[in-house]
């Protein structure tokens, strides 16, 4: 148990890694051996997270240095800089590798059935074990180039699993439009490391973040990195492939692809606060993060009124609650260097966002895999070719019901819990941005109520007679995203004291993540 | 429209990184403080006569074990969408 | 299929081109190279043999199944390695002041001594054959696809 | 910082490498070219990296029968050599892509088709 917990940081990225070396090699010992093995794996990797974070919520920060003589030196013995790669891993790290944890549990689990009779799932499911890699990686680490290569890593991943469907044209594009991006992003991000680098001659972000000097050049990283990141995680002026990847991804998938978004937007947040942050007046990129926001959340609700494809729909919903995300954080941004507007009320907003992120990995992966099961059963993700299926497929239709009163807000579900949190403390902060968040939930509340008429009531359509619910393992996928929201949901307050505020604590706190890898300097 | 708004982003970006590049450290003379500790130690600490393999392995292998993972990674994905579609039937 | 020539020329190159690329992954903790690098020499070898003789040649003697073998197992060498030294911290060299690949070499510049490195010459061993196995897949699948053959499971 | 622009040179070179791919990105529709703007940016972002690592003088940073002199800096080569790999790795990928795409509308111009007009 000792040696798990002082392991931990390095054994959650290499378990996973392992299995996705094995898989190919376990293809031939038949699926029922190698479906057994990803899920002891999986439910390893899921304790090992679990372990961690209590560790990180009781102990504080946990640093661990690939290949030191001891995990927590970060730095050699009588040097003044760190030299090897580490993990630094604190309260919002941990965080999002619970959110990314729960929503690929539920996604494998969905996929176990999704995938019956189809070739290549030896490769689908090592895959998806990289991606979920990728995610992890990007999450726990500390260091600049690092995370270049877990982005790289998820990215290739991902894109890979969106084109799984190569006989459809349209999922060759979608999965195209993904890896072009991602590899824009990914170099964009790689320059502005060479220019942190060039000046600094390190590579560790504690270390970068204690020597930043903010002149023309770190602006220009700054810059670059942001661009790089807003690609990534879809915000609204570089959003246009997200609707065509989420769309034509296949199921368990999706969910995935969307959780990396959020993996980018950590690492945006991780960024501007923990590397920049501080020193220098953050109010100028809160507003422009705030402005990301709000055009986020506007046009992409805009254009999904008018979607007839289920999962486009739903994706430009996605973007629109990463709107929320931006918007929430980028208040706490803005005021970052204002103590007494920070306390009154840029942490509450900066909880709402940070909750915000993993309410929506779960209300909104669930929709997905909602809407994937429609696919699975009639083949068409055509609204106008859809109706009456809630007879046929009771379940569907319930975690439909429980995530699209979720996604809009409705009282008792989660996604109020954040929004209302969004919408006290923004309008404390600027009025008008409150209001269009409230109009954009309203308008995503009429959407999906439209979803739901069209899709699941309604008279049966004849070509529909056939269908039936989906099978257990798919049904089972869906509940697991569907217990969480509703734990989420029952126990709001609980949620935010007990993950949700020491992620924003962490975020505001540049200094002790700095002195979890520099107290040791001379 | 999208002509003109990409001339703008393309000139304005260029524009960024020349000013960027002018600025840089003289070519030549780079700051070293990680580095310098990479190449005194790498001999005693790894046993190793090629920094860079030490650096590669050693000082920064999970980066190396992080491309080899990429390269599995995109080899998996380009099998993976060359994969025959239908099942063929056992012993053909 | 290239003709007769080309293959002929091909087929003595190939020897050299394997024994070069094993060079450069062997010597890769003493002189410029490692495993990517001879990985990748070797690799260029096996797409000059499917250029030769073409892909539904080659088909019959390197499966991709038996490539993805290879590289899942070069990766696990890989990883393996960094696992081993898990009773410290992962990826520390354990080899280091071990008869076996630890003896320190004298500091400063000296003739090199192939008993060096630590884990370093395992590991590009494994990431050698990953990359080949890896780099030989990708190429082999492309032109089978290409001449319109369906790849194998 | 005027005295230093002659010795900058392979960082100008870079910047303008840089505007090269992101002038095909930008504009191209062809997703072959794609692929070769990615490849461009990637090549501009390798060479950024061995020059940052450049010392006047250096040799490489091996001890093997090395000749005396400052080393160059380790790090950056190491880099790059990460990011090769990657490069190929989706370029390798994005490829797998375009040839399926081929195969599906006999075209790659990206502009004929439905979902890459972004």
């Amino acid at each position: 148990m000792e040696f798990l917990t002082v392991h931990s940081p390095a054994l959650i990225i290499a378990l996973p890694l392992l299995a996705a070396f094995v898989i190919p090699l376990l293809g031939r010992a038949g699926a029922t051996i190698r479906d057994t093995f990803n899920v002891a794996i999986l439910g390893f990797t899921a304790f090992l997270v679990a372990v961690l974070a209590i560790d990180v919520y009781t102990g504080g920060t946990r640093v661990y240095t690939f290949g030191a003589t001891v995990p927590e030196m970060a730095i050699p013995q009588g040097y003044m800089v760190p030299v090897r790669i580490m993990f630094e891993v604190d309260a919002i790290s941990i965080f999002m590798a619970l959110a990314t944890t729960v929503v690929t549990i539920a996604a494998f689990i969905y996929s176990l059935q999704f995938l019956k009779g189809e070739t290549g799932q030896e490769r689908f499911y090592s895959l998806l074990m990289l991606l979920f890699v990728g995610m992890l990686g990007l999450e726990l680490t500390g260091d600049m180039f690092n995370m270049f290569v877990f982005l790289e890593i998820l990215s290739i991943a991902g894109a890979g699993l969106a084109s799984y469907r190569v006989n459809m044209a349209d999922a060759v594009e979608g999965g195209f439009k993904y890896i072009v991006i991602s590899a824009v992003s990914a170099l964009m991000v790689l320059f502005a490391i060479g220019i942190l680098y060039a000046q600094y001659n390190l590579l560790s972000i504690a270390a970068l973040a204690h020597n930043m000097q903010y002149n023309t050049l770190d602006m220009i990283a700054l810059g670059l990195l942001a661009i790089a990141f807003v690609m990534k995680l879809a915000g609204v002026p570089l959003h246009m492939w997200a609707p065509d990847t989420y769309a034509v991804a296949p199921a368990g998938i999706t969910p995935m692809i969307y959780t990396s978004s959020a993996a980018s937007m950590y690492a945006l947040y991780r960024v501007t606060f923990t590397l920049y942050g501080g020193a220098f007046d953050t109010g100028a990129i809160g507003w422009v993060v705030i402005i990301l926001g709000v055009l986020s959340m506007f046009i992409g609700v805009m254009m999904a009124i008018h979607q007839t494809d289920i999962k486009r729909l739903m994706a430009y919903h996605a973007i629109s609650q990463s709107g929320y995300m931006l918007l929430g954080v980028g208040v706490g941004l803005a005021v970052l260097t204002d103590p007494v507007a920070l306390a009154s009320y840029g942490r509450d907003a900066m909880n709402g966002g940070i909750f915000h992120i993993i309410n929506n990995a779960l209300y909104k992966g669930m929709l997905f895999l909602t809407a994937e099961a429609i696919f699975f059963r009639i083949g068409t993700r055509d609204l106008n070719r859809m109706g009456g299926l809630g007879h046929k497929m009771k379940w569907t239709a319930a975690f439909f019901i429980i995530g699209a009163l979720a996604i809009s807000g409705i009282p008792p579900f989660n996604g109020f819990a954040s929004k209302l949190l969004i919408y006290e403390s923004v309008f404390r902060f600027n009025p008008l941005l409150s209001v269009i968040a409230m109009f954009v939930s309203l308008v995503t509340l009429a959407s999906f109520t439209k979803v739901f008429y069209s899709a699941f009531t309604g008279a049966e359509m004849p070509s529909l007679g056939q269908v039936r619910e989906v099978p257990r393992s798919m049904l089972i996928g869906m509940g697991v995203l569907a217990a969480c929201i509703i734990f989420f949901s029952i126990f709001p307050g609980l949620v935010v004291d007990a993950i949700v505020a020491p992620a924003t604590d962490a975020l505001i706190d540049q200094a002790s993540y700095i002195n979890g890898v520099m107290g040791a300097a001379p | 429209m999208r002509q003109i708004a990409g001339w703008i982003l393309l000139i304005v970006l260029v524009a960024f990184l020349i000013s960027g590049a002018l600025s840089m450290h003289p070519f030549g003379y780079p700051p070293s403080d990680m580095d310098d500790y990479m190449i005194e130690n790498s001999q005693a600490e790894t046993a190793n006569n090629n920094v860079v393999a030490a650096v590669l392995f050693d000082y920064r292998g999970l980066d190396t074990l992080g491309e080899a993972t990429v390269l599995f990674t995109a080899v998996t994905g380009v099998l993976l969408l060359f994969r025959a579609l239908k099942r063929k039937e056992k012993g053909s | 299929m290239l003709s007769k020539i080309v293959r002929t020329i091909s087929d003595q190159l190939i020897l050299f081109i394997l024994v070069f690329g094993f060079y450069i992954i062997t010597h890769g903790h003493l002189t410029p190279g490692g495993g990517f690098q001879g990985g990748a020499v070797i690799a260029s070898g096996v797409v000059m043999m499917i250029v030769a003789f073409g892909s539904n040649q080659i088909k019959k003697s390197l499966r991709e199944r038996h490539l993805a073998v290879v590289e899942s197992s070069g990766a696990l060498i890989f990883i393996g390695m960094a696992f081993a030294g898990l009773g410290t911290t992962f990826f520390y060299n354990f080899l280091v002041g071990t008869p076996v690949f630890g003896i320190i070499p004298p500091t400063g510049p000296n003739p090199g001594n192939l008993w060096t490195g630590g884990v370093i010459p395992l590991m590009n061993l494994g990431v050698g054959l990953k990359v080949i196995a890896g780099l030989s897949a990708v190429v082999l699948a492309m032109a089978l696809f290409s001449s319109g053959e369906e790849v194998e499971e | 910082m005027i005295q230093y622009i002659p010795y900058n040179i392979p960082f100008i070179a870079v910047a303008l490498l840089v505007g090269i791919a992101l002038y095909i990105l930008i504009f191209k529709r062809n997703m072959v070219k794609i692929v070769m703007g990615v490849a461009i940016l990637g090549a501009a972002v390798n060479l950024f990296l061995v020059a940052l690592g450049y010392r006047a003088g250096g040799v490489a940073p091996i001890y093997t029968v090395s000749p005396q002199g400052p080393m160059v800096l380790p790090v950056p080569q190491a880099l790059t050599l990460t990011s090769i790999v990657i490069a190929v790795s989706i370029i390798a990928l994005m490829l797998t892509m375009v040839m399926h795409t081929y195969r599906h509308t006999k075209d790659v111009d990206a502009k004929k088709s439905r979902t890459m007009k972004g």
